[in-house]
């Protein structure tokens, strides 16, 4: 992959995109707000998948997580009452724990990340032409039982909601 | 000659900046920005035309005349309209949620240009081939749910609100049927480039071989740009006008032409994937390969039309019913049909 | 047909001897009436109230010599019209009640149709239905003075 | 399990499908109605008022502009009970007259209905097709009585004025072409798939409910109760024409707009056998009737068969030459009662549906 000086600004351009709007979604008073910075969160991702070649992998980031996570977040935004985070407790006891969860999956990711030889990954094998004829091949021979179990997983997810939302009564006093 | 008079523009424009000494990538540039810009003019006079012809189609169904008045025809009819619209005030509701509600009127183009960018009007006429064009033109139009919904939301209207949610309801509800009933199509092409899928509708449109794919598709994309039967997210008899309830002047205007917008969308995509796209049919090669793709392009916003002043509304239940239960078995059965067709079309080595 | 009538209102006569009877019409005390709306709607099949309204009949007015001044404000009359929609029949009932204090039990568990007539009676007399399940004001505001179809009601404003 | 949090909202008072100014508070679980508290009277004028200091004809005007969409059958009701105070006879040539205008006026207002029933339901083709014959009877009104909606047509002891030449074959020519526009209506509305699908079994009415509250016209017989004035109780003329009274069998809105669309053939048939009739009969078009109109001491109840139902006119006379009270009983607003148990557990969408299938005037709901 030829690295212009382009792609190295549309690079930063997207990362502070995204850092700042995922900042945001956690610190908006507002959650529709929130909501909207995610989206913009998830549609920069599909602009980092583009310059990586992978633009299969950034039409699926935009369709399911742009046009599908985000919509479903919109169902629970419009399904609960308070719209308005004003007593949100952004910074609380939690906050620690939370930070060291944080901190331990920073350190992971970065462990792995510092281990993978990435320049030779990135010189042996070249974006192919055809990336999602690859992906289905991949994902039905070599990692079949993973996407099976992920199926299955979907599966019992939308029985779960199935039964949930059955036979919901209205909250009348009459 | 009138064949490549669009590409030939575009030749002569490429060198002409070359000989000016542009660097190349630059040039390429340019190239694209034009072809964003003339591709926004075409949808922006298109849409007004298409109102027009909705009134008179309208007016035609309904034993009157329509518009008549302004310009030969009415032909200047909506140009005025429009000139009316964006000299009056916004009015912003007070307990509106004011960045939300402008900005989704401004948002509402940005899916349908940036969708447009990846339709191949005619031969060698697309501004980006893409590889994966199909499930590109998907993507972004499912970007449009969020739009509506901003506006709904930051209308703080309860019908505003009721509209949205049924925008949401209904978009995801009929992206599935949309996208599974194209898998066919796909899976005979092998790939999802558009041009390709033209290309392989050489001999035979897709509309012969994959026909409930078409119904279904058909179907579902009229629900996804909410005309009747399917426009219950405006609903005018139940909830005013759903989203827009609260706009007035140009941030209206927006979403009505955003409306004409995508029905051209959706009768382009229906025409690229199943009708053949630019391709002359019967060998009728003397009229020009874009004018083609408009002919059949605009058979299919009369056939929207059509179905608008002749149903009427169908109802929430029966909407969500009527996607989950026929139309997304349906595409999956057609699907796997395809499938073992295929499989025994390669068994008998046809 | 008439003959069905008058037989029925013979009968009614036997059963409650108070009533004043006339062709068509029947009279009744504000005690009497749900007994006998009840006996009309279950014995002689009166299952539809066509019409309920009412009249104001105040002692000082024209109304005056119309049969009733032992009252010194005089009265309001109720009028329900009843239908018998399977034997086409047809009944008037008439009560009277005073205008100082208008009180008259509810025709509402006989006939649901009682509903929002009796409300618009309540609306526009100020005749007190006790038992109705949701009196209160229903082509008027909330907070409208006064009752309007009342012969001593004065508007204020507008033209005479 | 889950419970959900119930919301208000404010149907109305200006709202598209409530055809005038009315309101409905709604209380709602998503979409599905809990509670329906219509609120009405936002077009009272008071009309039961202001008869009392107007003399008798002065109170005609006045009920033309109650179910303005058929203003000929409230003169008429009006007239009529009035008539039944004073007793007075009505020439023959007049009670043709009168069932005519006032069959033409309900068929107007059923095609009214009809259309705007298509356009409740989202169908905004029929809604125009349906101007496009009311247009014509319009026009034959205006011929008739020099107004197209507020007629006043009736007189005491008769008609204002006679049918003007060749007003008679004009009508005949509507009522040939009538059949045929009926039969597009049914083709293009009733017959519909996704109209059936919104109107069968929606808001069904059983027939113990209907008659219980007093619900009238075709909201009754659309639950299978043959009632209807016009055979019951055959005032006027009506004994003398062949007609059928349509009724439904579900009770749902598809039977109550059925209905009405089947009474508007039942309306043409009626029409074509008086103008057959009226040929016959030359006599004059008013009775004997003193300038000066005093009826006796008493009160009159009178009802006939509206297009929307049972309308009753309850009139007490003083002696003077002013009615002493004037009720109208209203079958809009009778019929609009049972609003809120009808609508309960159904959609918004059903709400509009439901209330198109009632056919309610806002001018007669408020009075």
């Amino acid at each position: 992959m030829e690295t212009s000086i382009y792609s190295v600004l549309a690079f930063y351009v997207l990362a502070a995109v995204i850092l700042g709007s995922a900042i945001l979604v956690v610190s908006m008073r507002n959650i529709v707000h929130s909501v909207l910075f995610l989206a913009i969160c998830f549609i920069a991702m599909a602009g980092l998948f583009l310059i990586l070649d992978a633009a299969y992998l950034a039409v699926i980031q935009v369709l399911v997580y742009a046009g599908a996570v985000c919509i479903m977040i919109i169902f629970g935004v419009m399904l609960i009452q308070r719209t308005d985070m004003k007593q949100s407790n952004l910074f609380n006891r939690q906050t620690f724990m939370a930070g060291g969860v944080v901190a331990l999956t920073l350190a992971v990711s970065g462990f792995f990340a510092g281990t993978t030889a990435w320049a030779d990954l990135a010189a042996n094998t070249p974006v192919p032409e055809d990336s999602l004829g690859q992906i289905g091949q991949l994902l039905l021979s070599k990692y079949v039982i993973p996407f099976e179990v992920a199926a299955l997983l979907l599966l019992v997810a939308l029985v779960g909601a199935i039964v949930l939302a059955k036979e919901v009564k209205a909250n009348v006093d009459d | 000659m009138l064949e490549n008079l669009f590409t030939n523009i575009a030749g002569l424009l490429r060198n002409l900046l070359d000989s000016a000494g542009v660097p190349p990538l630059w040039n390429d540039v340019t190239l694209l920005v034009v072809k964003l810009v003339a591709i926004l003019v075409f949808i922006l006079i298109n849409a007004l035309w298409l109102v027009l012809m909705e009134r008179k189609v309208a007016g035609y169904m309904q034993a009157r005349i329509g518009p008549n008045r302004v310009g030969p025809w009415g032909l200047l009819q909506t140009t005025c309209d429009i000139g009316k619209l964006i000299s009056k005030e916004i009015p912003i509701p007070k307990s509106a949620d004011k960045i939300l509600f402008l900005l989704a009127p401004a948002l509402v183009f940005v899916p349908p240009l940036m969708i447009f960018a990846a339709i191949p009007f005619g031969k060698d006429m697309v501004a980006l081939d893409l590889n994966i064009g199909l499930f590109y033109v998907f993507a972004l139009a499912s970007l449009t749910t969020i739009i509506f919904w901003m506006g709904g939301w930051g209308s703080n209207n309860k019908y505003s609100l009721l509209g949205s949610m049924r925008v949401v309801a209904q978009m995801v509800s009929y992206e599935l049927p949309m996208i599974l009933s194209v898998l066919g199509v796909i899976m005979l092409v092998g790939s999802m480039n558009l041009t390709e899928i033209i290309a392989a509708q050489q001999n035979m449109w897709f509309i012969v071989t994959q026909p409930i794919a078409f119904l279904i598709f058909f179907i579902a994309a009229v629900a996804e740009c909410n005309r009747t039967p399917f426009d219950l997210v405006e609903g005018e008899s139940e909830i005013i006008n759903g989203p827009y309830t609260e706009y007035g002047g140009m941030g209206f205007a927006m979403f009505f032409l955003a409306e004409y917008a995508s029905i051209m969308i959706i009768s382009a995509m229906a025409t690229t994937i199943f009708l053949g796209g630019w391709l002359a049919p019967f060998g009728l090669t003397f009229i020009p390969s874009w004018l083609w793709f408009f002919l059949k392009m605009y058979v299919l916003i009369f056939v929207v039309m059509w179905f608008r002043w002749t149903f009427p509304r169908i109802r929430v239940d029966q909407l969500m019913g009527f996607g989950w239960k026929i139309l997304v078995p349906l595409s999956l059965a057609n699907v796997f049909v395809t499938g073992i067709g295929m499989y025994i079309y390669r068994a008998i080595g046809w | 047909m008439e003959k069905k009538i008058s037989e029925i209102i013979s009968e009614l006569k036997e059963k409650f001897p108070q009533i004043k009877t006339s062709e068509e019409t029947i009279s009744v005390s504000t005690e009497d009436l749900l007994g006998l709306m009840q006996e009309l709607k279950n014995s002689f099949g009166f299952n539809y109230l066509t019409n309920l309204t009412a009249a104001d009949y105040p002692a000082d007015a024209k109304g005056k010599g119309d049969g009733n001044e032992d009252e010194d404000d005089g009265e309001m009359e109720i009028v329900y019209n009843l239908t018998s929609v399977y034997e086409k029949l047809y009944l008037t009932v008439k009560a009277r009640v005073s205008r100082k204090n208008p009180e008259i039990p509810s025709v509402f568990p006989v006939w649901g149709g009682a509903n929002w007539q009796e409300r618009e009676v309540y609306d526009l007399f100020g005749i007190v239905f006790t038992d109705h399940p949701n009196l209160k004001r229903i082509l008027l505001t909330d907070n409208f003075e006064g009752y309007p179809l009342r012969k001593d009601y004065q508007w204020v404003g507008g033209r005479k | 399990m889950l419970r959900t949090e119930t919301y208000t909202m404010n149907f109305g008072p200006q709202h598209p499908a409530t055809h005038g100014v009315f309101q409905v508070v709604l209380t709602l679980d998503g979409e599905k109605i809990v509670k329906a508290e219509p609120v009405c009277g936002y077009l009272h004028r008071g009309i039961e008022k202001l008869a009392e200091s107007r003399t008798y004809q002065q109170v005609i005007p006045y009920t033309d502009r109650m179910d303005y969409l058929a203003s000929m059958l409230q003169n008429w009701g009006y007239v009529m009970a009035v008539e039944k105070l004073m007793g007075l006879e009505v020439p023959e040539r007049a009670e043709y007259l009168r069932v005519i205008s006032g069959e033409l006026s309900r068929l107007a207002s059923h095609v009214l209905a009809t259309g705007v029933y298509a356009l409740d339901v989202g169908g905004f083709t029929g809604f125009l097709l349906c101007f496009r014959e009311r247009e014509r009877m319009m026009d034959l009104l205006e011929e008739l009585t020099g107004s197209r909606m507020t007629f006043s047509y009736a007189r005491f002891g008769g008609v204002a004025d006679d049918a003007p030449e060749g007003w008679l074959e004009k009508l005949d020519k509507l009522m040939d072409d009538m059949p045929g526009y009926i039969d597009e209506y049914d083709g293009l509305i009733t017959g519909n798939e996704i109209f059936q699908a919104r109107t069968k079994q929606v808001g069904g009415l059983s027939p113990e409910t209907a008659i219980d509250y007093s619900l009238s016209g075709p909201v009754l017989r659309g639950s299978g109760i043959n009632y209807d004035l016009r055979k019951a109780k055959p005032y006027s003329i009506y004994d003398r024409f062949d007609f059928e009274v349509p009724v439904g069998k579900n009770g749902d809105c598809f039977d109550r707009y059925f209905c009405r669309v089947r009474e508007m053939r039942q309306s043409v048939r009626i029409i074509k056998q008086a103008i057959e009739q009226i040929k016959e009969i030359d006599g004059p078009i008013k009775g004997k009737v003193p300038k000066a109109l005093k009826p006796p001491k008493g009160d009159a109840y009178a009802e006939i068969e509206s297009s929307k139902g049972i309308l009753g006119f309850y009139v007490v006379s003083d002696g003077t030459n002013k009615p002493h009270r004037v009720h109208v009983r209203r079958p809009s607003f009778i019929n609009l009662g049972y609003l809120d148990e009808m609508s309960r557990g159904w959609l918004i969408a059903d709400l509009v549906a439901i209330l198109g299938s009632i056919d309610i005037v806002l001018g007669e709901v408020d009075c």
